[in-house]
């Protein structure tokens, strides 16, 4: 099924015009703008990251200033947590991909949707204003009494700008529960709906019931630093121990923000690049809630030495130990889809495979640090900022990075070279673990993190960890050299490259503004890999 | 129509949930604060005005009222129903803000503000009631300053005589978002002004 | 959604509303010892369920939208139980700081 | 110290292998996992690899019985990992009875410790092993931790409270401290040192260590400058309570509660006297905020948790009975 004819109405074409792309509705062009305002906003935090790891080459603090070093993590944090991470699958692929999922025209809210886009660009710009300034130490964890007391920084800015974006993403996880909820095509049902379409809505409760928390959190210590407030200053009793409370009951769920849409995306390609009906489809589908709802009862394992009750302690680390078995049961399933599939050796494999080697070290980890006895041992050393790489970068952007290879041909119409994909997917997947692997070790040994210079004994772990992201890094910059210069190509992706099954697939590359020129009906499950082959036959 | 209706209601309903969990995050802090200083508490308390607290409380539930009026009255098709009503729900909004003023008012002339001029005779931990007190209210303020601008939107569109029995969605979903407003208040009202008055 | 409820019922309401806000501040003039938050949160609560069932609408409305407007008073309840949690038994154990 | 190149950190205290111990444990758990699961996906990828362009995979659709199996088994091994850890952590929350006390303070960017005997350091700690050391650790200014990655123990240093930790050194030598809570531009020289001696090398530290005089020493002679005695008598006579025998009791507040006096309830009266006001007095006391540095406080609380009711009480039982006028 080639549209060529039909190319004419794609929605990269008609309107045309900049004025016609800042004012969009339409809901992939809001993706493409968050693609690339996420792209900018990853080199920046990646410039960050480069920093960092080259202070790190030498155990003493010469590159940098120590003041300098702390601005430098905080500023890669920030961007790379709230500016990268929490919109990167959501805000492009899910803009992207949840209406034509459903089979909608568009969100149900398309105003609001680009109004998403804008508050993130204001939230990005105060908080870039913020490193202009002078920056900010106070680590992207804003704890107090630091934040709101000590710090002579410009965290006052940073946290509006980090208060704005949040408003952002609540917007694109509210549009995002209603268009499921509402727009969804005749014949689709729950259970015929793509495991990402759950992935994102589960994602899109954790922000709408996750992230106001934080922004008054961070609206309170705005209050302390401006006005004087005393609300976590315990000069007047007040209780620094709460904040980590507030701040944790989000930004704990919003791991899960980071890594739930990262499952929906390798739900997707792992069917795909196995031609079969994922195993047990019903099962990853609730684990995704389960995961979303159990997430926020968990926030206290990031405090067992923050003198919180032991007895509290008992039952975050309990329910933490129970969310890890969602997880466990989605990588079974997608391990289990690949038997005695068809499947493909194109480059998604190649990302199917990274992410579920990295996502599995990265939850495989997570057991250390919930068992209460050795996370004493273990918190806030290198082992906790490698198990968080593990699943952040290992889990989140592998899974960005997979549907981005994935979905492109629909997105731009072109098609990137195969075998520069590959490379580009065995160096991000060599280069991240040769870049955090060691930091396990390091952690265990007692490196503890943000340290600017740390004893000799350390260093070369430290190295194998700079080589590693300097591996990483070539990785990143050829992927994104490959895929920029495929939009210098004319475009000649067919409408199913892949040969998957899915809505997106019946559609023209790139969809029409309107997405579908009739609306759909659907009349099967996801995934009838063989049940299309049995038709096939047939007719 | 119905469709669209639909989702937007559900979408306020959304909206909402995140308010609530907005507002929570304060509410947390009152809750914590208040079982440690119950003390602390009565005695800034005391320094509210029950009175003008009971007045605004009195002022939203007519608010209120004439919200859902304005809403029914756009249901039926009355334009005279909907200008009547949501001019009534305007005056009334501003009516809170105002009364709000003088008590902001009086609470920087007791030094009651939080911060270096706060009253130095007093126990320290008042801040915390006082710095709950200044950020509950005022975020609820802030809200109702939102809110009169919806509605001043709205009265223009009904002016306009754009809705009716067919079409009202706008009517109804800023109207949910002025009861959301008023419940938070109905809240704040005894947490922060009843509390200990038999002393 | 559709649902137009009467003027009456909205009067009425209006009237009990009014009426709690009178009790709730007559209340508080009494001293009942720790019954005296509980009784005013209950009061509040009262107020607050009929502005959600009548002057919202949700009474009318789709179990959905009901759904949703119960989820956000669960997860408050879930962030306020698990934080005084930790609060309220931290001196068990008797070590200061645990 | 150690190898220049270690991989594995010494083990120099009495729940350091017990906590290596459940490490490895979850090791050998993950590590089955991780091979299990990603053996199977490569061997899956390269055994049903796509032979031609329009094949597709079986039509499988799942089994409720691998399900439940893997749901049950990672259950019971994460149960398993949970009761384990819980318990090392109960341990590690808990000082024997018979400790030693260290005092440590936490202060951008340095540790100040104090030993009962009044001898002082800056970020070393000198310690007698097989020994069980109990630190009551305070922050002057932001949150701090003090980590020693060789015992295994860790704990923030809170502003506004006291928190504690402990450890029982079995292996003489020097190891690390290491500030482990981000605390500002010099966090990461916020490291010293904990030099674990045989006893009798530690009595002649002590011995040779300058004092001025011992932490209830100090504590005496702070509660009578700072004037704390012209309220705080040794007969009922004063406007504050009668501070002895005070410690671990029960004391009823002005609103109706019940406090157990503890450090942090004993800081707090000294930091923020009307927030818990004892049945029966004033809220008279002016707070020590400013004042009284962390050391200092320490040092306080050494003096009043010594103080012992008098041993003629005409009171009869418990040694002070709730609502008698106990602490501030």
């Amino acid at each position: 099924m080639t549209h060529a004819g039909n190319n004419s109405g794609s929605y990269l074409d008609a309107p045309h015009g900049i004025a016609s792309w800042l004012l969009t509705k339409d809901h992939k062009r809001i993706a493409i703008l968050y693609l690339i305002s996420i792209t900018v906003f990853f080199m920046i935090g990646g410039l960050f990251a480069a920093g960092i790891r080259a202070e790190l080459l030498t155990p003493a603090g010469d590159l940098f200033t120590a003041d300098l070093y702390n601005k430098v993590f905080t500023l890669h944090g920030v961007v790379m947590i709230f500016f990268f991470l929490i919109p990167s699958i959501p805000a492009t692929l899910g803009n992207f991909l949840v209406p034509i999922m459903c089979g909608a025209k568009d969100l149900a809210f398309p105003r609001i949707n680009l109004l998403s886009w804008y508050l993130y660009l204001i939230g990005a710009m105060l908080t870039l204003g913020a490193v202009f300034m002078g920056g900010v130490d106070t680590g992207w964890t804003f704890y107090t009494p630091y934040s709101s007391m000590a710090s002579n920084t410009n965290v006052t800015l940073a946290a509006l700008g980090v208060f704005i974006a949040g408003f952002s993403s609540i917007l694109t996880g509210f549009n995002f529960i209603v268009t499921v909820h509402r727009m969804r095509a005749p014949g689709l049902t729950w259970f015929r709906m793509p495991l990402f379409l759950w992935a994102m809505y589960a994602t899109s409760l954790v922000m709408i019931l996750g992230t106001p928390v934080v922004a008054i959190t961070i609206l309170l210590v705005g209050a302390e630093r401006a006005l004087g407030f005393a609300i976590f200053d315990p000069r007047v009793g007040g209780d620094p121990v709460l904040f980590q409370h507030l701040f944790w009951f989000y930004s704990h769920p919003a791991v899960y923000i980071m890594i739930l849409p990262g499952m929906g995306v390798i739900s997707e390609l792992v069917a795909a690049v196995s031609r079969k009906q994922i195993f047990g489809y019903s099962f990853v589908a609730y684990s995704s809630l389960a995961i979303a709802i159990i997430g926020f009862l968990v926030w206290g394992h990031h405090m067992f030495v923050s003198s919180q009750s032991i007895y509290a302690g008992l039952v975050f680390s309990i329910i933490t130990m129970i969310v890890a078995v969602p997880s466990a049961v989605k990588t079974f399933n997608w391990a289990a889809t690949m038997y005695k599939g068809s499947i493909t050796w194109e480059s998604p494999t190649y990302w199917v495979i990274g992410f579920m080697g990295l996502f599995l070290v990265g939850g495989l980890t997570g057991l250390f640090l919930g068992a209460m006895g050795l996370d004493v041992h273990l918190h806030d050393t290198y082992f906790v900022v490698a198990h968080f790489h593990y699943i952040m970068v290992g889990g989140g952007v592998m899974g960005f990075l997979g549907g981005i290879h994935f979905w492109w041909p629909k997105m731009t119409g072109r098609t990137y070279p195969e075998t520069a994909g590959k490379i580009a997917a065995i160096l991000v997947f060599v280069g991240f673990n040769l870049t955090f692997f060691p930091q396990f070790v390091v952690g265990y040994l007692g490196m503890p993190r943000r340290y600017h210079a740390y004893p000799e004994e350390f260093q070369i772990l430290n190295v194998l960890s700079t080589g590693g992201a300097g591996v990483l890094g070539v990785g990143y910059l050829l992927i994104v050299t490959y895929l920029v210069a495929s939009l210098f190509k004319p475009r000649n992706a067919p409408a199913n490259p892949w040969g998957a099954t899915g809505l997106e697939w019946d559609i023209p590359s790139p969809p029409i503004t309107l997405n579908f020129e009739t609306e759909p009906v659907v009349t099967e499950d996801a995934y009838n890999y063989a049940g299309r082959a049995q038709k096939a036959r047939e007719n | 129509m119905g469709q669209q209706l639909e989702a937007s209601v559900l979408g306020m309903w959304v909206f909402l949930v995140t308010e609530v969990m907005f507002f929570g995050g304060l509410f947390m802090a009152y809750i914590l604060y208040r079982s440690l200083y119950p003390d602390a508490w009565l005695a800034g308390s005391h320094e509210l005005n029950e009175m003008l607290g009971g007045i605004n409380t009195v002022v939203l539930i007519f608010s209120s009222l004439t919200m859902a009026l304005a809403v029914r009255a756009a249901q039926v098709g009355s334009w005279m129903g909907q200008v009547v009503n949501l001019i009534l729900t305007i005056i009334f909004g501003t009516t809170f803000l105002v009364v709000k003023y003088f008590e902001y008012a009086a609470k920087f002339e007791h030094h009651l503000v939080p911060g270096p001029h706060f009253d130095p005779a007093r126990d320290p931990a008042q801040q915390l009631y006082f710095s709950l007190y200044f950020m509950m209210t005022g975020i609820h303020a802030l809200h109702m300053v939102v809110g009169i601008v919806l509605m001043l939107i709205i009265l223009r569109m009904a002016w306009k005589g754009r809705f009716s029995a067919e079409y009202y969605g706008p009517v109804e979903v800023s109207g949910l978002y002025w009861h959301f407003v008023d419940i938070v208040w109905i809240f704040l009202f005894p947490l922060l002004y009843l509390i200990g008055k038999h002393h | 959604m559709s649902h137009i409820s009467s003027k009456g019922l909205y009067y009425t309401i209006f009237g009990t509303l009014i009426a709690m806000t009178v009790v709730t501040v007559a209340i508080a003039r009494i001293d009942l010892g720790a019954l005296n938050t509980p009784v005013a949160l209950a009061i509040a609560a009262f107020k607050a369920t009929l502005v959600i069932l009548f002057f919202m609408g949700v009474k009318y409305n789709t179990p959905l939208t009901k759904v949703v407007a119960a989820s956000g008073f669960l997860w408050l309840i879930i962030l306020f139980g698990i934080t005084m949690g930790d609060y309220l038994t931290r001196a068990w154990i008797g070590f200061p700081g645990r | 110290m150690q190898s220049s190149f270690p991989l594995f950190p010494e083990a120099a205290s009495s729940i350091a292998s017990d906590v290596d111990l459940l490490y490895f444990f979850i090791l050998a758990v993950s590590s089955f996992f991780a091979i299990l699961v990603s053996a199977a996906v490569v061997y899956f990828a390269i055994k049903y690899r796509r032979r031609h362009a329009d094949e597709v995979g079986h039509d499988i659709h799942g089994s409720i019985a691998l399900e439940l199996i893997w749901t049950v088994i990672p259950f019971v091994l994460a149960m398993v990992m949970f009761f384990w850890g819980a318990d090392l952590y109960f341990r590690l929350a808990r000082p024997p009875a018979d400790s030693m006390e260290v005092f440590v303070v936490g202060k951008q960017w340095m540790w100040k410790v104090q030993h009962p005997e009044g001898v002082r350091e800056i970020n070393e700690l000198h310690v007698p092993i097989n020994r069980n050391v109990r630190i009551t650790l305070g922050s002057e200014d932001v949150l701090h931790d003090y980590y020693i990655p060789a015992f295994r123990v860790k704990m923030d240093a809170v502003p506004g409270k006291l928190t504690t930790m402990w450890f029982k050194a079995t292996k003489a030598g020097t190891y690390r401290i290491f500030c482990a809570e981000y605390c500002g531009t010099q966090h990461s020289g916020m490291i010293g040192h904990v030099i674990a001696m045989e006893e009798h090398d530690y009595e002649a530290w002590l011995a040779g260590g300058r004092t001025t005089g011992t932490a209830v020493e100090n504590g005496e002679r702070l509660f009578t400058q700072l004037a704390c005695i012209t309220c705080h008598k040794t007969d009922t006579s004063g406007r504050g309570p009668v501070l002895a025998g005070v410690f671990g009791s029960t004391v009823q507040l002005m609103d109706g509660r019940k406090v157990v006096v503890d450090e942090n309830y004993l800081r707090e009266s000294i930091m923020n006297p009307q927030a818990k006001i004892v049945l029966g007095y004033q809220p008279i006391m002016p707070t020590f905020q400013g004042t009284v540095s962390e050391e200092n406080l320490l040092q306080l609380i050494a003096y009043i948790k010594q103080l012992k009711a008098p041993a003629a009480a005409p009171a009869a039982g418990a040694p002070a009975a709730a609502g008698q006028p106990g602490g501030k």
